[in-house]
Formats: C-alpha cells, sequence, structure tokens
C-alpha cells in the first residue's frame, strides 16, 4: 500500500484563528443592509490552522527542498549562483518594501530605477533601459514588440523571426505571441550561426531580425558574432540578444558593442537575486538609441529638476506590466551591482568562464563532450559514451542520491542526451571538485551496477516518480 | 564586495589543469576589438557601505502611518511567519522544481497553493501562478481567443486603467480586436463572433457588479464566448460570492494583498483559474500528483508540461517562464495564517469600515459619494477641494487617496478612497478631519 | 443476364426496385457499352446532319450535345440518338444499341459525295451513365474538373482518376447525371472507382422502368418505323430550319399543322394489373390505340402506361379501358410525364 | 531498430497510415511515429462533421516531452472518432494500427490517394529518419 503525503489540509483543527485580524473598533453595522444577501458568499473551504502546524508544515516541506544555499545547482542556462543575504535585508527596508506604486513621495524609488537603468546600459552597452518586463521571457516579449513598433512605424511588414535551433524555447514562444514567424537556423558543427544560411534567410526580405544567446546554450562564443549582425542590419533587420547568458562575459565584452540592438536580462540570474523557486524575476530590456522612443511606459526621464516619468510618449508600445515592474528584484540586483563595482564584475565574467572550464576538462575524460573546445560558463556532456544504456536520466537522478541537484538535462534539443552544466562564480574549488568525482563515480557505477542508476534516486524523500502517470491522469488538487 | 572564493593560487592551479596560461586565454574566442578594459563603473561597496547607501536612498521615500491608498496595490496586515517561511534558503534559492525528486518540499507547497486557490475561488484548476495581475489578464484574452479562434474582445468599463493599457498592448502585438464599452452596452456589441468579455468586480471604482445578470446577458447573446472575470484585491473573496459560482470561464487576480508588501507595485502575484474544460488551454505551470515508478509512495511533479513553452516552442500556451513562485508561497502561508474565519472577517472588515467611511463622508457638506453600487474597500468621493484634501492628509502623515485625474483628465475633483483592515477607527476619525478642513480651503472647485 | 442485341446484359444486379429507388435517391451506374457509339469527321458534317435529322444544328455550339430524330421519307423513325459537337467539322453520335448497323449503314448511304467520314467506334469504346441526385457530388471526387461548370447537354473531356474519358451531362432516367465514354482497355478500373463511391449498378430493368417514369421514348415502342415523332409526341423535335431540305420534312411539317390522327398519352390503371405493349385500348366499344409502353412504377407506386390513341380520345382525364389478358380493365389517360427531376 | 508497418495499409512521409474502406479511411499513426513520441498522456481530436484539407492539422497527440501533430492524409470529412482515446490515450502505444486507431474520414479527394505512400516505400522513409 503506497503512503500518502501528509498536505497542510490535514492539519486542520475546529478553533479559529484570528491572531492576525485588528480590532473591529467601530460599531458594527449588519452587512445585509448595505450589501444585498446574493453577493453574499456562501461557504469558504479554507482551514483553521494553529501557527505552530503551519511553521512545522513548511520547516517540514523546506527539509525536502534544496536550493543554492545547500549546495551547487549545476542548471546550466540557469546561472544558479549565491544570493547575497544583505540583499534580502535592503529589499526589506520599509522604505523599499512598504511603499506604494501611486505614492507621489517616491523619489527613492525612481532615482533606484533609473540609476539601475544607467548601469545597465553601461554593463550591456545599450543606450536605454526599461525596467518593467517581470522575468526573461517577459522581456523577450516586449523586445519583440519594440521590433514590431519599429518597423510598423516604418511601414514596413517584417513578419518572420530567425532563430538558431540551440535556442531557449522562450524565443519562439515569445515570437509566436508577438505575432511572428519563425525561421529556425540549423546551428553548424561548432555550435555556431551559419552565416550562408543566414544571409539566405534574410534575403527572404520579410525578415524583422535574429534572437540570439551569446555565449548559446553549448556554451559557445560565436566568434562570427560582428559578421551576424553585420548581415543582419544589411537587410534592415533587428538583432536581439537573449541575455540569459549575459554572466560569463559580464565586464569582458558586451552585447552592445556585438552589434545587438535589443537585449534582455535576467536579474534573477546574471544579478543574484533569489530565483524563488521559480520567481519573482525581472527581465530588463535595453535598446540602442533608435528604438529608445519605442520603449514601454512608463518611461523615466531625468531633468534638471529630477526624475519624471516620461510623458506618454505616441511612439511607445505601451504598457507592458502594471506600475513599476518587479521592483523588489531591481532594489536586489541594484544592491549587487553597486556592491560588486566594475571590477566586482568583471572577476563574475572571468571565474564563470574558470569554474566552468575546470569541470569540463576534468569531465572529459569519462563523458562524451560534443564540443570540445574552450567553453563559457556552461558546457554539454551526453550519455553517449555511457556503458549498460545507462541514459542522462539515470545520470541526473542519481546525481541527487549523492546530495548535489542535477544539471539541466535534455537540453539543448539539438543535442541528444544533453547534459548542460554551468557551475557559476561562486562555487569553490572543492564544491566543484566533488561535484566532478561523483561523476566519476556515477560513470564507474554505470560500468559496474547500471541498475543502481536505473534505479536512483533512492536516497532522497522519494524515489524516481511517474511523469507519464502525472500527465495522464492529471490531479492538479486536494 | 565579491562573491568569489578562489585565491590567486587556486585559480593558478585550475589554469594550469585547463591548460591555459592566464584568465584571458579562455576568452579567445572574442573577436579582439570587443574585448574591453572596464565597464567604467563606480567601484565596489563593502556590505555596511552598501547598507548605509541603500538605507539611505530608501528613506527618500516616503513611509505613511496608515493609507487610504489602494488602486490596485493594498495595505493588507503580514502575518509574521510569512516572510520566517519564504526566507527559508531551501525554498527562496532553489530553481524551478524541475528535478522533483529533490524539490518535493516545493511542489507539494505549489499543490498546496493550486488547491487553495481553487478552493477559495471555486473554480476548478488554477495554475502555478503568473507575473501579476495585468498580465494574467492580458494572458486571459489572449488564450481566450485561441480557445474561440476569433479575435474580437468586449472589455467592460471599470478594469484597472493600468490592466487596460496592458491589454491594449498585447492585442496589438497579438492581432486581436478589443472594444472598450460601458456595461449598458454590452447587448449591442455581443455576437458568436466576440472571444471573450471581460470584466472586474469589484471594479476600479470599488463597485461590485451584478455577475448574475452580466453573466446571463452574455450567455444568451453569446453562448460560447468566453467571460474573464479580474479583480485586483482578492481578501473580497471572504465576503463575496466566488467567480466558481457565477459561471466565470476565466477568473484572474492580482494576489499582492495575500501576504506580499506593497513594495512599489512589484513582485506581485498573478493568480490564474479556469474551468476544468479548459485545463489543456492554460498558460504557466502546474503541479499534479503522481506515484513512484518503482514504488508506491505518492509525491508531486510538474505536469502537464507539453503545453509549455520548452517543449511546445511557438505553438505553446505561453510563453511565460519564469513565473512568481515564492509570491505565491507567501499568499498560501497567509491564507493558512488567517484562516477560514480570519479571510471572512478581513473581508467584513475592509467592507464595513470603508462603507463607514464613505457614508460619514457624505454628511460632509461638499462631499458627494460617486460610487451607485455597494462597494466593498474603496470608493469614488467628490471633493469640494481635493488638493486640500491631499495637503491635509500629508500634514497627518496619512497616505492620501488617490486624485482619479491621474488616470482620467476629465475626473476633476473626484478621489479614489481606500479603507482596508488595517485602518482603525482613530486613522479614519483623522482622514474625516482632514476631510473637514479641506473644505474650507480655496472654493468649491467645480467638478465635471 | 438476357440477351439484349448481342450483348449479354444483367437485367437486374439486385432487386429492380431497389436499383431503380437507389437512382431516384442516391445515384446508380449503368452499363451502357451495348450502345453505339460513332465518330463523324468532314468539312461537310453540319450540312450532312441537317439534311439527316430532324433537330437544328443552328441550335447547337461546340462542347453542346442535342437530342435528335433520323426520320424516313415518310416521317416515320430510322433512330433518336444523341450526337455532340467536338468541333465543326467533328461530331460524336450514341445510337441505340439494337440500331448500330442500320444506323451506320443509313447515315453512309446519304454520304453521296459530301465530305463525311463515319467511324464505328461502338466496340472501341465504354459508355457508363452514373445517374441520380447525388451523382454531381459524388462523381466530383474522381473527376478533375468543376462539374457545377458543365450544363445540361454540355460535355468535355478530363481526367476520371487518372482515365481520359468524355462526360455529358445527359441521361434517360430523368435524374440529373451524366454519361461518359472512354477507351475499352479502362472499363474495369473505371467500373471499380464508380462503383466505390457507393453508387448502385443497375441494370436494363431498372433503365426501363426509370425512363419510362420520365417518359422518354424507346425505339420499337413509342417510336418506330411505323410511328412519327409528331404521333410520339416529341413535335417540338421537328424544327421547320427554313432553307434547308431533311429528309422527311415535308409530311412532318404537314403533320405538325394539322395535327396527328394519334398521338402518345400516359394512362394509369384503376384496376389491377399491370399494362405491358401492344395490349389495347377500348373507349366503349371502340378500339381507340394501344399501349406503347408500360409496368410498374416504384416511385409513384401505381402502374403506368404510355399508349397511341385516336386524338379525339387524347384528352386528360378521359377513362378508358385495357385489354389485359382478355379483360377489360379501367384506364385513365392522365398528363405525362409521370416524373421528371432534371 | 525495426517498426511493425503493415504491408495492407498505406502511409504518409508524416507518419500517418491510412486504411482505405470503400469511400471511407481509417486513419491513425504509425508504429514508428509512436515510438518517437514515447508514452502518450493526450490525444486531442476534431469535432466529427468538419471537413479538413490534405496535409492540415487534424489534431494533436501528446507525450510526457513532446507533442506531434496528426497530419490529415486525405481531404476528408471526420465521420467518427475513436473515443476510448481520451480516457486511454496509451492505446495509441499498444495498438497503433488496430485499437489505436484516430479517426474516420469519408474521403472527398480520391485522386490524393496516389499520394500516399506504399508499406515498402513507407520503411524507406523511415530508415532514412532513423540515421
Amino acid at each position: 500500500m503506497g503512503s500518502e503525503p501528509v498536505l497542510i489540509f490535514s492539519k486542520q483543527v475546529k478553533k479559529s484563528q484570528k491572531n492576525f485580524i485588528p480590532k473591529m473598533d467601530l460599531e458594527e453595522v449588519s452587512l445585509e443592509n448595505i450589501l444585498p444577501k446574493e453577493y453574499q458568499r456562501a461557504d469558504l473551504n479554507i482551514p483553521e490552522i494553529p501557527e505552530i502546524e503551519i511553521v512545522r508544515h513548511y520547516i517540514g516541506l523546506s527539509k525536502k527542498n534544496y536550493g543554492v544555499d545547500n549546495g551547487i545547482y549545476p542548471l546550466g542556462s540557469c546561472t544558479m549562483k549565491y544570493n547575497p543575504k544583505i540583499n534580502e535585508v535592503i529589499a526589506r527596508l520599509p522604505g523599499f518594501a512598504n511603499i506604494h506604486p501611486l505614492q507621489t513621495k517616491n523619489e527613492g524609488a525612481l532615482t533606484l530605477i533609473f540609476e539601475m537603468a544607467k548601469l545597465l546600459g553601461k554593463i550591456t552597452g545599450m543606450d536605454g533601459f526599461t525596467m518593467q518586463p517581470a522575468a526573461g521571457a517577459h522581456g523577450e516579449l516586449t523586445g519583440l514588440f519594440i521590433m514590431k513598433k519599429y518597423f510598423e512605424n516604418k511601414n514596413l511588414n517584417k513578419t518572420k523571426i530567425i532563430i538558431p535551433d540551440s535556442a531557449h524555447g522562450t524565443n519562439p514562444a515569445s515570437a509566436a505571441i508577438a505575432g511572428f514567424s519563425i525561421i529556425e537556423l540549423e546551428s553548424n558543427e561548432s555550435g555556431e550561426v551559419p552565416i550562408d544560411q543566414l544571409e539566405f534567410a534574410m534575403e527572404e526580405g520579410d525578415v524583422a531580425g535574429i534572437m540570439l544567446t551569446n555565449p548559446n546554450t553549448l556554451g559557445v562564443f560565436d566568434s562570427q558574432i560582428l559578421e551576424i549582425t553585420r548581415i543582419v542590419h544589411k537587410y534592415g533587420g533587428l538583432c536581439y540578444y537573449d541575455g540569459a547568458n549575459l554572466n560569463p562575459v559580464l565586464g569582458i565584452c558586451r552585447p552592445g558593442d556585438m552589434g545587438f540592438d535589443i537585449v534582455h536580462l535576467n536579474l534573477h540570474k546574471t544579478f543574484s537575486t533569489p530565483h524563488g523557486g521559480g520567481g519573482p524575476g525581472s527581465g530588463p530590456v535595453g535598446v540602442k538609441e533608435e528604438l529608445i522612443h519605442f520603449l514601454p511606459e512608463p518611461c523615466l526621464i531625468s531633468t534638471h529638476s529630477g526624475i519624471y516619468c516620461r510623458e506618454n510618449s505616441h511612439t511607445s508600445i505601451g504598457y507592458i506590466k502594471a506600475f513599476w515592474g518587479n521592483f523588489g528584484i531591481i532594489v536586489r540586483a541594484y544592491a549587487y551591482i553597486i556592491a560588486l563595482g566594475a571590477e566586482g564584475l568583471k572577476r563574475v565574467g572571468q571565474i564563470s568562464v574558470l569554474n566552468a572550464n575546470y569541470l569540463r576538462v576534468l569531465l572529459k575524460s569519462k563523458y562524451n563532450l560534443p564540443y570540445d573546445r574552450t567553453c563559457f560558463h556552461e558546457f554539454i556532456l551526453t550519455d553517449k559514451k555511457i556503458p549498460n544504456g545507462v541514459t542522462t536520466e539515470d545520470i541526473a537522478k542519481r546525481i541527487l542520491d549523492y546530495g548535489f541537484y542535477a544539471p539541466t538535462i535534455y537540453f539543448p534539443l539539438i543535442v541528444s542526451g544533453a547534459m548542460m552544466i554551468e557551475p557559476t562564480e561562486t562555487e569553490t574549488k572543492t564544491s566543484l571538485d566533488q561535484f566532478c568525482d561523483v561523476l566519476i563515480t556515477i560513470y564507474k557505477e554505470a560500468e559496474s551496477t547500471p541498475e543502481l542508476l536505473k534505479k536512483a534516486p533512492i536516497n532522497t524523500p522519494i524515489g524516481r516518480l511517474d511523469a507519464v502517470l502525472a500527465a495522464r491522469k492529471p490531479v492538479l488538487k486536494e | 564586495m565579491e562573491f568569489i572564493p578562489h585565491d590567486d593560487q587556486t585559480i593558478i592551479e585550475m589554469l594550469r589543469v585547463i591548460g591555459v596560461e592566464n584568465i584571458n586565454d579562455l576568452f579567445r574566442d572574442i573577436p579582439k576589438d570587443l574585448l574591453i578594459e572596464s565597464l567604467g563603473l563606480p567601484t565596489g561597496l563593502s556590505e555596511p557601505d552598501l547598507s548605509k547607501k541603500m538605507k539611505q536612498l530608501s528613506e527618500l521615500n516616503h513611509v505613511y502611518d496608515s493609507s487610504f491608498l489602494g488602486a490596485g496595490c493594498y495595505f493588507h496586515y503580514i502575518p509574521s511567519l510569512v516572510d520566517f517561511i519564504i526566507n527559508r534558503s531551501e525554498f527562496y534559492t532553489s530553481y524551478t522544481p524541475y528535478q522533483a525528486e529533490a524539490s518535493q518540499g516545493y511542489l507539494q507547497a505549489i499543490y498546496e497553493y493550486q488547491t487553495i486557490i481553487s478552493r477559495l475561488t471555486k473554480m476548478d484548476i488554477a495554475n502555478a501562478s503568473m507575473y501579476d495581475g495585468s498580465t494574467a489578464l492580458a494572458e486571459a484574452i489572449i488564450m481566450a481567443s485561441g480557445v474561440r479562434q476569433k479575435t474580437t474582445i468586449l472589455i467592460i468599463e471599470g478594469i484597472h486603467p493600468e490592466y487596460i493599457n496592458v491589454i491594449k498592448t498585447y492585442c496589438w502585438g497579438h492581432g486581436l480586436n478589443y472594444k472598450i464599452l460601458r456595461i449598458e452596452d454590452l447587448n449591442l456589441e455581443l455576437s458568436d463572433d466576440i472571444a471573450a468579455v471581460a470584466f472586474q468586480s469589484p471594479n476600479f471604482f470599488g463597485e461590485i457588479q451584478n455577475i448574475e445578470k452580466l453573466v446571463e446577458k452574455v450567455r444568451l447573446k453569446s453562448p460560447s464566448c468566453l467571460i474573464i472575470q479580474v479583480m485586483t484585491d482578492p481578501t473580497c473573496l471572504g465576503l463575496l460570492k466566488p467567480p466558481g459560482d457565477l459561471d466565470i470561464d476565466i477568473f484572474v487576480a492580482e494576489g499582492q494583498s495575500f501576504g506580499i508588501p506593497p513594495s512599489f507595485g512589484g513582485p506581485g502575484l498573478g493568480i490564474f483559474t479556469v474551468k476544468q474544460k479548459y485545463l489543456r488551454k492554460i498558460p504557466g505551470r502546474l503541479v499534479g500528483k503522481t506515484k513512484e515508478l518503482f514504488g508506491d509512495q505518492e509525491g508531486f511533479i510538474l505536469t502537464l508540461q507539453a503545453r509549455e513553452q520548452h517543449i511546445r516552442r511557438e505553438k505553446a500556451s505561453s510563453n511565460i517562464c519564469t513565473n512568481q513562485a515564492l509570491c505565491s508561497l507567501s499568499a498560501l502561508v497567509y491564507l493558512l495564517s488567517v484562516g477560514k474565519s480570519g479571510l471572512e472577517e478581513i473581508a467584513k472588515q475592509n467592507f464595513l469600515k470603508s462603507n463607514f467611511l464613505k457614508k460619514n463622508l457624505a454628511k460632509i457638506p461638499g462631499y458627494e459619494i460617486k460610487s451607485k453600487n455597494p462597494t466593498y474597500n474603496e470608493f469614488v468621493i467628490k471633493c469640494p477641494n481635493i488638493d486640500a484634501l491631499i495637503d491635509e492628509c500629508e500634514k497627518v502623515n496619512i497616505m492620501p487617496p488617490l486624485k482619479l485625474t491621474y488616470y482620467y483628465p476629465e475626473m476633476k475633483n473626484l478621489a479614489l478612497v481606500c479603507v482596508t483592515e488595517l485602518n482603525s477607527f482613530e486613522s479614519i476619525k483623522v482622514f474625516l478631519k482632514a476631510a473637514n478642513t479641506a473644505i474650507n480651503i480655496g472654493g468649491v472647485k467645480d467638478g465635471f | 443476364m438476357v440477351e439484349f442485341s448481342g450483348f449479354l446484359m444483367p437485367v437486374q444486379y439486385d432487386s429492380i426496385i431497389k436499383e431503380h429507388n437507389s437512382v431516384r435517391n442516391n445515384a446508380g451506374i449503368f452499363d451502357i457499352s451495348h450502345m453505339g457509339e460513332f465518330m463523324l469527321e468532314g468539312k461537310d458534317v453540319i450540312p450532312f446532319l441537317q439534311y439527316i435529322m430532324i433537330n437544328d444544328l443552328k441550335l447547337l455550339e461546340p462542347s453542346k450535345g442535342q437530342y435528335s430524330i433520323m426520320c424516313y421519307e415518310n416521317g416515320t423513325v430510322v433512330d433518336d440518338l444523341v450526337y455532340y459537337e467536338e468541333n465543326p467539322e467533328r461530331f460524336r453520335m450514341i445510337v441505340n444499341a439494337g440500331n448500330i448497323e442500320k444506323d451506320f449503314k443509313w447515315l453512309n448511304d446519304h454520304i453521296s459525295g459530301k465530305n463525311v467520314k463515319i467511324t464505328n467506334l461502338s466496340d472501341k469504346r465504354c459508355r457508363i451513365a452514373f445517374q441520380g441526385p447525388n451523382s454531381d457530388d459524388l462523381l466530383q471526387r474522381l473527376i478533375n474538373i468543376d462539374l457545377t461548370k458543365l450544363n445540361r447537354f454540355y460535355f468535355s473531356h478530363c481526367d476520371l482518376n487518372g482515365v481520359p474519358i468524355f462526360i455529358a451531362r445527359t441521361g434517360y432516367t430523368g435524374e440529373r447525371g451524366f454519361e461518359i465514354s472512354f477507351e475499352y482497355k479502362y472499363a474495369e478500373k473505371v467500373w471499380n472507382d464508380l462503383t466505390r463511391l457507393g453508387a448502385t449498378p443497375a441494370g436494363l430493368g431498372a433503365r426501363d422502368s426509370l425512363r419510362l417514369e420520365a417518359c422518354y421514348s424507346l425505339y420499337g415502342h413509342e417510336i418506330s418505323d411505323k410511328i412519327t415523332p409528331i404521333e410520339a409526341g416529341l413535335n417540338w423535335l421537328v424544327k421547320p430550319k427554313e432553307g434547308i431540305d431533311y429528309i422527311g420534312k415535308s409530311v412532318l411539317m404537314k403533320q405538325k399543322k394539322e395535327g396527328p390522327s394519334r398521338i402518345l398519352v400516359g394512362l394509369n390503371l384503376i384496376d389491377k394489373g399491370i399494362m405491358r405493349d401492344n395490349n389495347k385500348i377500348y373507349k366503349g366499344s371502340e378500339e381507340i390505340g394501344f399501349i406503347t409502353s408500360g409496368g410498374f412504377s416504384p416511385t409513384l407506386d401505381k402502374t403506368i402506361g404510355l399508349g397511341l390513341v385516336k386524338t379525339r380520345f387524347s384528352e386528360i382525364g378521359t377513362d378508358v379501358e385495357i385489354e389485359i389478358r382478355n379483360k377489360l380493365l379501367k384506364g385513365k389517360i392522365v398528363a405525362i410525364p409521370f416524373y421528371r427531376n432534371v | 531498430m525495426d517498426y511493425n508497418i503493415l504491408d495492407n495499409l498505406k502511409y504518409t512521409q508524416t507518419h500517418e497510415w491510412v486504411k482505405i474502406e470503400g469511400m471511407n479511411a481509417i486513419t491513425g499513426i504509425s508504429d514508428y511515429a509512436q515510438h518517437q513520441l514515447g508514452d502518450i498522456v493526450y490525444i486531442e481530436l476534431p469535432n466529427i462533421g468538419e471537413t479538413i484539407e490534405k496535409g492540415s492539422s487534424a489534431g494533436e497527440i501528446e507525450s510526457v516531452k513532446a507533442v506531434g501533430e496528426f497530419l490529415m492524409p486525405l481531404t476528408g470529412k471526420v465521420i467518427q472518432i475513436n473515443n476510448l482515446l481520451s480516457e486511454n490515450p496509451e492505446i495509441v502505444n499498444q495498438s497503433p494500427y488496430d485499437k489505436g486507431w484516430l479517426i474516420k474520414i469519408e474521403i472527398l479527394n480520391l485522386k490524393e490517394e496516389n499520394d500516399l505512400v506504399s508499406a515498402d516505400e513507407y520503411k524507406n522513409i523511415i530508415e532514412r529518419e532513423d540515421k
């Protein structure tokens, strides 16, 4: 008989908890007189649970979870670096946490947003930034809206976007939401954009531009990048930079200089804001001079008498989110950037690449390395050389048994059985060595006791789960 | 500051292992003329210097004793355990729970969130969250047009103006048409070509709509059209009839009221719920219950991922990836902390306190209630001298209500006043006093 | 199977009534390969035909067909037939099975120096009728032209699932439908493709009951070398053709002007029984004519017949008696056609 | 890897199979397609009565890690769908040619049948793809 997880709802008691309700200090009037009965709710099925039970329940659950604070988190393209604690303290200052987006005494907030935009401009080599987008994919959508508006303004009908097959899934998805159709570009054997294919695609005429991640998801920096942006521009297209992988080139080189017209960043990756188990994030978008007036509202400008909201410009794409973006996240990232300064940021780029290459070299002896060259922040291994039919999934699950988190697996789609490893700059050599040892051990296990891997994980709170059952008979609530 | 653990010796060792002289050799793939010397930013700061600088910056924002401002972002009490729990490193420093076996804690929490939201709204399915209320509404509209294969959306006046602006952008970008109309004119526009009708209740002006009548109207003229309700302060669900009881197809809301600080409007929480029949069309992540592959123990896992961008790519139901997980955890813990009776009490206090202020403001000469329908915790009042009222509020350090001219230039002398459970009888009296003084300053300006 | 002028022909595939009804309600296929097919070519084809046919070719145009009759000098009928103008110097002609040799000889005997060459394609090609209210919708699934653009009596050359065919919107059932002709070697393929469409194979039995309801003349019955077209109620076919002489013209024009002494009428039998051709028709004691065709009508669910009667008794509604197996049964003269849906 | 390819069926380049019965055809996805997708978790089929052009999407087949589109092998009118699949999509994995059929159509353009490929031609196609 299978054991069922204990859900919080089972901790229900009869006694109602009113600890968090201020005293009702004005005379009770009966609701009915002011609120028609048919507007009122009949029943409310929410449990009453003693505070201590709630705390115990979630502390208990937290023990069944794994974060960067528990150990190395080598998820490729996710940049799971350490999240400085000071930033959490700062974000909770009343002057940041308890201010209302519509209050007029907000100089500090506007200054922070404005300064942050300037900092990001310097870091990426762009001329203007919006801090509105709530996440990377939201940034992509914003950037694509800007492209759309740009061509609309020129009365040009550009309906297609070029996206390499190594791209994150959000790229094509965002392009589709923005009403573009996609031309998928097959990466060449060295993992770079095939120049001739690109030129061929651009010649079609109705191409708005290209979305690129550089270094790409293979950890490869496209050495042809200047040629790529030149060609796209030659045909009147725009170049979009997916900043998911900015970390390794931080302070080393800048998308703006590579010829990109639009970039989005992931503050929750490159700039250390906690990922929170899937969010909240923040996906600021930067553009070159000629695109600034397309940036979404609200858009800040500084004048001699202070920082103001730009008057609604007619060329702007409009609003993409209410209020001021994910301000709380912007505060943390801002603190991170000014804390590190120019030198610190450059070290981030350098060391993240150092750590990745260190791991790459240590692991290539045992694991198949489809792109065997100096990598940037991440590199890819596959299960090709693994004996006894042990798969990438088996290896990933087995890593969990050793108390580490697994790499990104089966991505990018163009490498079969891919394991995408990004250690980030904040890992010590010791933890890199330990992670490496684990992977080597697992390789040996694959040779000696493959069944062990097939059954993995066994040391986790629960064994390997049946994803098929979950999708065939979805149970999404209690 | 720097969060890099290696000393120079270690770096040299590692470089040797890699087989390069110095760190710059690792960047050879980058064209020479792209390399930069420095970003030209100020030098870094130590933690004490950083906190000092940030504290000063935060103090340039005024923090008030109490607030009468809402308009889409609300001050409610946040139980201490909310922050305590979401600050557990295992939660807030984790990534999206792709490796289920090492993420059972978070996956179960999201499953519990989906459950409690679906109980609160009485909708069949709740997803793991969207960015915020405004984008949730935009995604709902895109979803509806996809389900119906139609491109026209009817938007009923009274939706938060910033939400309407977001919809406008998404519709333009996605190639949809929208019409903004008065609820009275709905019949004229309804037809089988409409993909969805979207409305807010309680609406931006605090008014509770007669949803039963509205739904009946739509079902009559356009049976298969989707009905979308949006809400900016779902604490009212402790008192008001939930969307699930009103035949709503898609219900979305801003969940900031549930244990999330205002923090200048974000991060918030996009609550997204649908009827069962739209399960396969819902955007965003879903956590499902399943069993072990080699055992009988039940556990949780991200499911129905084939809808999502990392698999369906350009055909995905949405492009969303990162969501607002930690905020949904706050909402979950908040709802559990206050519990049934607590939420009912909170809703009742919001309602009674704001209606108390409404009633008494109306007694002051020159003030006139503009909201016709019953209101929840916000209402519109015409003031004899709105600027004077705002000055008076500032004097006594209470956050003044919203001047509606901020969004609607024609709505002169109209204020949108918000009262929550946090406004004590004391603070309400202070506000009434301020309102009283304000009439004697300057002449009564003429409204619209 | 019965022998029908040299061909072994199924009288029925299933039950005649079932076949009949499926043509009225859906579609039926008739193998009419026993009929004759000639090709007339040459500069003088049109004058030639104008001289032989009673109908007027001025009403014809390329890719259109025309129903007509060839008469003897005395105005009685050699045969009735349809010809199609491929172009002014090339006509395709479909004639009755029993008359192929006779017609071929008759035509050749009258060429008399005109530039006309006649080829008998009857054995080289197959002919199939595809008839019924659904025939358009079904046939379209095999044909590479838009059938809605093919009007009644017009024809085209097109491709039927790979087979080159001649197709005309004509028929002999009183339903919308088509008649096609194609090279012999494709017979089996075409037949299988057509039956796949869900159309019912129908035999001579159904063909006769259908044409009888629609009151289409059958040679040897309503028309023959003893009956003129005018008597057979086909005087609309007898055209003045100003300035053109054609065989039988003088007799026919005279008869058309004065009116025939006997005329074809439709009859219902009131008593039980079935009328057959050559049954005598009486009014009181006077024999007024005879039945040319008779039988049971599945569509109307009663016995119907055609007969030649003295013109003065041809009034619709006239009560008559018909002698069937030495019994006089009550009948009535009724309007014709009994049924048509084209 | 060899797959079960039935000789009595016709196939498409996009891995649908067709069984022609008079004016109607039963269709589904090939054993190869079912293998490529892996464990099928959900199948979306068109409505009865819908007329769908050859080559355009007539449904979607989801597995945990992939989504496949079911492309109409012949222009036709949907006259029947396999209702078992809504509750038990795995049937397509277990029996792609028999119990796992997807839809039954009335063929509206018999000429298109010539575009379908024979079992042998289809075997070559998947051999090429498998590499």
